[in-house]
């Protein structure tokens, strides 16, 4: 996604001069080009994340459009109360980037990981929040990130994700995308692990399962048509990402069903439970140990369709 | 040259009139922070230093300037309202129901508020990011910027120092409200900054000292270009806070405290309040809840 | 609150010369009785809350039992990975107190109001949080976040409190206080804002509407017991807490409610809306601004129990 | 003396090999920001600095030495190793599943780790946490922390640095590794820190400079009782990153990056790793994945 998201900026900042690229001692060699094309639209703030944010809220306020890219925690949690007074409660045009979504950064272990910051950029007032699943979406988010005038957070994780989508599409900002079809089932997912997601309803397909998978790249505002949609339809579903369980994507699903009184639906949500990301290794190590891989999705889909038929067979 | 200095000193015996009123209607706030601040604005506003035109709060090539201590608003509002930013009348609703002034500023809904502040050590890292924008899009404005001196015991003002002197920022001054207390207690007995000027050339600024207090040396100063090209300027003025009524001077339990009876007299003598306006503006607290109705008791130790 | 916290305080530190009483240049004249009688135990760090919440969890690591007292946005959010990464993930033995819960401090807007902290905080693991209701409650909570060993969110208010309990009762962490008994309807409450949600049961129930009012105070590790049980007996359900509508008790609610399945209830939360707290004046000012006042619970309540009765009658 | 010496030179080599082989077989890691700090480690802990038992990690008594640079791990884990926290067996583990030495060291899991850092500007403050509670318990053990001098750019730092002094906290050593070099370039391409000595000192700090690669310097230093009482004590290294790997040296490429084949060649004659430790645990990676396998691309830029 860092490629993608770099090409799109590169493209704004060679629309508007107003772009600034800014990082936090990171980024390295991967911003080259870019620092070479536009230099006086790249700044480093170095190991200085609560000075970069709240900066940034003061370019902004002078009209520039600043994208500040570092490592997730580092921009939503170490600077957490510079983006919550200076970036959203004065309402700024700032675009903070943070990769390192979920556990990819697998090795570097939890101070590196960006676990809760879907919960803490949630409920603060004021801002989007984009959570792209593949390249191209990082691509589309980052470009629906600059046409939004106020603060965007805009989840990355690396560069190694694979593209998911096969072809071209519109990408359209708080609209959740069928990734697939199914009536049995629906996995509501965001981020890379979206892969994972539709892997896994391959499988269950073939286990009679037949799974929809949607994926939500706008966590805020959020798609509620979409879920109710999927609730009334499937009956059940099951919310994944690489979070922890509290305060992200099925949490915000959770709210939106209980409020709108989806009543029948089976509904769990999937990922990390009271705990940072547990043991090294590589991302799908990661997965595996914090029982979010595949198999995983596979066992979970599996009890809740039974538990589904089964609540079905009682109410009868 | 002197009925110039004469004018600002008169200006700033009805600023401290006004913030006391004002906090005094409200029911409480920070009075001994805001009078520590009197004479700085008033220079800064009235002593030609700021360039500025309230009718256009929003004029690209104005000078910022940036309460960072925010909890002093209550001195910046009645500048503001002199300036000719908002209306006279609105000191009045000061911390009250539909008012748009707070206890802390609020740039979404105060003209002529450059930043939202309260949260003490944002100030100066905003002022960064509009001195840097003046560079970035070849303006010719200066940021000022206000700090407390217990708020320099926060970390982001030491990575914007830093950052400041990397970026030669010289279109940026921040001037250090040196009054020695923080809430609590004096700084000396908490953390303390000494020496303060070293630390600031260390980090690469420009350091001139000066007394916070006094009219003609602030303007004096302000009014000089810097002599070091290419360095952000750090002015530490030092204050008295509370500076105005004897009783509060440099005593740390005033950083948000209201008087008594015997003390409102006091005060209302020492800062030459006269009778029409006690009247018409100043109306003894009924008893029952101490005129505290408006304020929440603040971190700073209301005990009544 | 604050009287019954300090009292708690120096009660304990009596006890236990480990127990040290930190703030963050706040607190003044309130903590004197503690300094002169327990010099050796109070520590001020000063205005520097990340210095002061790591420091605290270096002193834990070598038997110390902080409470850091500061108001509760600098705490919770100023410092928020230093309590994520130092207190959480190390789960190290101290206890954060946070003054200013919700919109408290009113007219002192909304820096230092306290009204993300509970989202912000239910995302860590291993802490707890207690948000008292009343001063009483505050002093239990207390005691009862000593007794933990591990990391405590200790959510307080101000000093003008009044009481709500009429007698003494058995404080149990994370369980839930049904302050009123009702079956048409069910008020979930945190925070001295329970004290209106008791008077406007009052008035529910003079218009028919017999209201249950139950108190959670202890945040995490949530009751689901008493909230499922709610569910089932009382068909309706309304959350209220001074804090952003997302993250907080009422998402805390929604998550139990819909993954244990409590199908048919209405639901419906109450707090803030999208925003950070409107306004000035007093507290009370700013519960009415901001809708969350006894009138505003009375006017959710009635529209939630009649589509409560008219869902059941189409259930018919 | 110098037999001593030799001894700790020729750990501080081993340490090295060990580095390069726990890293190279984890698939990547921080080759550079180990390597600038294993003479300082090897001092600390084997020149008779650190006060330790290594069969009682808890022993109340013991000096704390805590790795705020915490993406240096690589070196402390061979040095944990060597001083008996750890089976040597477990460094062969190093960021793979099951194991417990991350690419940040964690103290819940590691015997001898006295906190868990990786997000860089934590260290000091836990460090003086644990120094207030040695003058709290009255204990009489030191802290030893150890910082990156990009590092210095968090504010935290500077917060602990004004707290230290007001404390009085000479029971704390902090060593910065003053290799010039953060992650994408120099300091003083980003936010340079000189002049770094005046700045400690002007926070109240005792501050003495040593070449960090000088073992006897190190151990002449560290071994004498601070001259100044009652202030906590700076100790500026002056180091090289990579050190030890010419090609590596003071180039921040080197950051986060694994040599490629020819790159290895020359890295493993100048560590001086043997034929049959390179049989032995040394196998050149897999083209296909070039060795990447465990270790995600960090924010450092590897780019192959
Ligand atoms: C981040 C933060 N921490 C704590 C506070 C609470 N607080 C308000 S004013 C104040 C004292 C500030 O001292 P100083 O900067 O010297 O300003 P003065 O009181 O002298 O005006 C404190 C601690 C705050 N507003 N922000
Ligand atoms: C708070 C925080 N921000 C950013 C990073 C990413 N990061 C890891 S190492 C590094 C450079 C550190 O430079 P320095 O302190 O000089 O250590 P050295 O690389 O020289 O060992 C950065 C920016 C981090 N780990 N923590
Ligand atoms: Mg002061
Ligand atoms: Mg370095």
């Amino acid at each position: 996604m860092r490629n993608a998201y770099l090409t799109a900026l590169y493209a704004l900042a060679e629309n508007n001069p107003h772009v600034v690229a800014v990082v936090g001692d990171n980024g390295a060699i991967v911003y080259d080009q870019f620092r070479m094309d536009f230099p006086g639209q790249f700044m480093n703030f170095g190991i200085s994340e609560a000075n970069m944010v709240t900066a940034c809220a003061g370019l902004a306020s002078c009209g520039k459009i600043p994208f500040v890219y570092t490592i997730a925690p580092f921009l939503t949690m170490r600077a957490y109360e510079q983006v919550r007074n200076d970036v959203c409660m004065q309402n700024q045009n700032v675009k903070l980037v943070g990769t390192g979504a979920g556990f990819v950064y697998s090795s570097l272990g939890p101070t590196h990981h960006g676990t809760e910051d879907l919960a803490v950029m949630r409920v603060l007032p004021n801002i989007t929040i984009f959570s792209p699943a593949s390249p191209m979406e990082a691509q589309k988010a980052t470009l629906a990130a600059y046409a939004i005038h106020g603060p965007v957070y805009l989840r990355l994780g690396t560069n190694r994700e694979t593209e998911i989508y096969k072809e071209d599409y519109i990408f359209e900002p708080g609209k959740g995308i069928t990734l697939k079809e199914g009536n049995d089932l629906t996995i509501i997912v965001t981020g890379s692990i979206a892969r994972d997601a539709l892997e896994a309803a391959e499988g269950l397909d073939k286990m009679g399962i037949i799974t929809r998978v949607i994926n939500i790249h706008t966590i805020k505002p959020l798609d509620q048509e979409i879920i109710l949609r999927a609730a009334i339809e499937t009956g059940a579903i099951i919310s994944l990402e690489e979070h922890n369980l509290i305060g992200g994507l099925g949490t915000a699903v959770a709210e939106v069903l209980m409020e709108n009184g989806a009543n029948s639906v089976c509904f769990r949500r999937m990922g990390l439970i009271e705990s940072f990301a547990q043991g090294y290794g590589n991302h799908q190590d990661l997965k595996e140990i914090n029982a979010v891989s595949r198999k995983d999705i596979i066992r979970i889909a599996r009890e809740m369709f039974e538990s589904k038929i089964s609540s079905r067979l009682r109410r009868f | 040259m002197n009925s110039d200095i004469d004018r600002l000193e008169c200006l700033s015996r009805e600023i401290r009139r006004s913030i006391f009123q004002m906090i005094y209607q409200a029911g409480g706030g920070h009075i001994a922070p805001a009078f520590s601040i009197v004479e700085i604005l008033t220079v800064l506003y009235f002593g030609g230093v700021l360039k500025y035109d309230a009718r256009q709060p929003k004029w690209e090539e104005r000078d910022r300037f940036i309460l960072s201590k925010g909890h002093a608003a209550a001195a910046l509002y009645p500048v503001l309202a002199r300036a000719g930013y908002i209306n006279e009348e609105l000191l009045n609703t000061f911390c009250q129901k539909g008012s748009i002034l707070g206890g802390h500023p609020d740039m979404r809904k105060i003209p002529g508020v450059e930043a939202s502040t309260g949260s003490l050590g944002h100030g100066l890292s905003f002022g960064i990011g509009i001195a840097l924008a003046a560079k970035l899009n070849a303006k010719d404005y200066h940021a000022y910027v206000l700090l407390g001196d217990g708020e320099c015991q926060e970390g982001s003002i030491w990575e914007a120092a830093l950052f400041a002197t990397q970026q030669k920022l010289n279109n940026l001054t921040v001037i250090i409200d040196y009054n020695k207390l923080q809430a609590m207690e004096r700084l000396d007995q908490i953390i303390g900054i000494e020496p303060l000027g070293e630390k600031w050339q260390a980090f690469g600024w420009n350091v001139v000292e000066v007394d916070g207090h006094d009219i003609k040396a602030l303007q004096t100063l302000f009014n000089k270009k810097p002599a070091q090209a290419g360095q952000p300027r750090l002015v530490i003025a030092h204050t008295i806070k509370g500076k105005g009524v004897s009783f509060m001077e440099s005593q740390p339990l005033w950083h948000y405290r209201m008087p008594d009876d015997q003390e409102l007299q006091v005060l209302i003598s020492e800062l030459g309040i006269k009778e029409e306006e006690n009247n018409s503006r100043l109306s003894l607290p009924d008893k029952s809840d101490s005129g505290m109705k408006n304020v929440p008791v603040s971190e700073g130790g209301i005990q009544k």
